[in-house]
């Protein structure tokens, strides 16, 4: 399983590489541009939803990028929440 | 477990420089060990010594001379990308005709080979990009 | 160096090879893998398998040609080179003449790729 | 004879350019070498490397592209350290005048 980290916007070619990859038991955490790909309600995210993979986005970059109606479906972690995740997951791939 | 950290995010663009050095902390806390942090490509200009940044914006280098000073993490630039960017320490700055060296002194020059050595002996490769 | 154990990589290429520094840093990333004797497989993907184009030429514009540096990979024994199938149509690529030889996955199989090893290195 | 000027600190060239086969003799010489028939053989093979891959080989590739080029006795470390002692891709290389590989390989 791999941990999926996505800094770059959702109109972002990594992002449709990202989305190539990803799969159900994946986890993915949206960071920096990466962000945007959490708003609730979006095209963007029911693609995201779809994949069947855990959705993680960090608090931080989000409240920066005035990201506040985060999907449901996106929980928000802080970068400890991260460390975690990659405790869980022996691979990363970084999308940018 | 043991961590390296790759970094290619330059510290002037985005978060991702700074986000790396917070996750090295945070690694830290966990008890995890971290191998080495290496910096690569314009993720080398974290080392710059004389970045002037506005009296109320953070950098990162206070960040990673935490990381270096009280945890003995190893900062690693890679040599072509950091002469590259401008960026030499005293030795590099002598062996290349430069008046002054550029980088902090928290940060180390090395070949990729230091980069090598990290994933070979980490179970976590972590790279930050973008 | 310390005594290196053995790993396996997969070095993900994702760029262009001029847009930035991200192609050279990869390629010496794997130049620097194979001389320390690490596993290591390359993947061109999305805007990556451009650094694959025939004929470019960085000389004209004064900077390394990517085209020909990859060309030396099997003389470092990186002998398995993949790329992304869908970019390959998309930039309608001729690959018939490349110097090293390459496997086409498509999405599915890529995520096979990557699953099969230590570490993945994405540039 | 180019001058001292010519060269940087470690004895590469600083102009690619200025190379000749007797700037190749005169930096040979610098380093207390004297260049035979099997020496220009691998300064011509490096030199053809440089314009194939637009690269300093690292030792690795060397050995192999001798070995391609020239059959499995030259192919050999031992055969090119005869040649150019030390660090042959290195040494062979300044010689050549091909630029100096990248530090970080």
């Amino acid at each position: 399983m791999i941990l999926h980290t996505l800094n770059a916007s959702p109109s972002s070619s990594a992002f449709e590489d990202c989305l190539k990859t990803i799969a159900e038991g994946d986890a993915i955490v949206l960071m920096g541009d990466g962000v945007y790909a959490a708003i609730a309600h979006t095209e963007v995210s029911r693609v995201l939803e779809d994949t069947g993979a855990a959705l993680y986005v960090i608090a931080d970059d989000a409240m920066a990028a005035g990201v506040l109606n985060i999907s449901a479906a996106v929980s928000s972690i802080d970068i400890s929440g991260f460390v975690v995740l990659t405790e869980t997951f022996p691979l990363q791939q970084a999308w940018y | 477990m043991i961590y390296s950290l790759l970094v290619l995010s330059s510290p002037f663009s985005g978060h991702c420089s700074r986000t790396a050095a917070a996750f090295a902390h945070c690694v830290i806390t966990r008890g995890h060990t971290v191998r080495r942090v290496f910096f690569l490509d314009a993720g080398t200009l974290a080392s710059a010594a004389n970045s002037v940044s506005a009296q109320d914006e953070d950098t990162s280098m206070k960040d990673w001379a935490e990381l270096a000073n009280q945890h003995g993490v190893e900062l690693a630039i890679c040599i072509t990308s950091a002469l590259k960017h401008g960026m030499l320490d005293q030795v590099e700055a002598d062996r290349n005709e430069r008046p002054f060296p550029t980088i902090d002194s928290l940060f180390m020059m090395s070949g990729l080979g230091q980069l090598v050595d990290a994933y070979a002996n980490s179970d976590r490769l972590i790279t930050f990009g973008g | 160096m310390t005594a290196v154990t053995k790993k396996t990589i997969l070095i993900v290429l994702r760029h262009s090879p001029y847009g930035s520094g991200l192609a050279k840093a990869a390629l010496n990333t794997a130049l620097a893998s194979a001389a320390f004797d690490q596993s290591l497989d390359l993947l061109f993907m999305g805007n990556g398998v451009l650094q694959l184009q025939p004929d470019q030429d960085g000389r004209v514009k004064g900077v390394k040609d990517v085209g020909r540096q990859l060309a030396s990979l099997p003389l470092y024994d990186i002998n398995h080179v993949y790329v992304d199938a869908q970019a390959v149509e998309r930039y309608n690529m001729d690959l018939s003449k490349s110097p090293v030889e390459i496997r086409r996955l498509d999405g599915p199989e890529i995520r096979q790729l990557m699953i099969c090893y230590d570490h993945l290195l994405g540039f | 004879m180019l001058s001292a000027n010519a060269f940087d600190k470690e004895g590469f060239l600083i102009e690619l350019t200025d190379w000749n086969p007797g700037v190749a003799a005169q930096i040979a010489a610098s380093e207390n070498l004297e260049l035979g028939a099997a020496h220009w053989e691998i300064i011509n093979l490096l030199r053809e490397y440089y314009l194939t891959y637009d690269s300093t080989p690292a030792m690795r590739a060397l050995v192999k592209y001798c070995a391609l080029s020239l059959g499995p006795e030259k192919g050999k470390s031992i055969y090119l350290m005869s040649l150019f002692p030390g660090s042959p891709a290195k040494l062979g290389s300044k010689i050549s005048g091909l630029p100096k590989p990248d530090n970080c390989l």
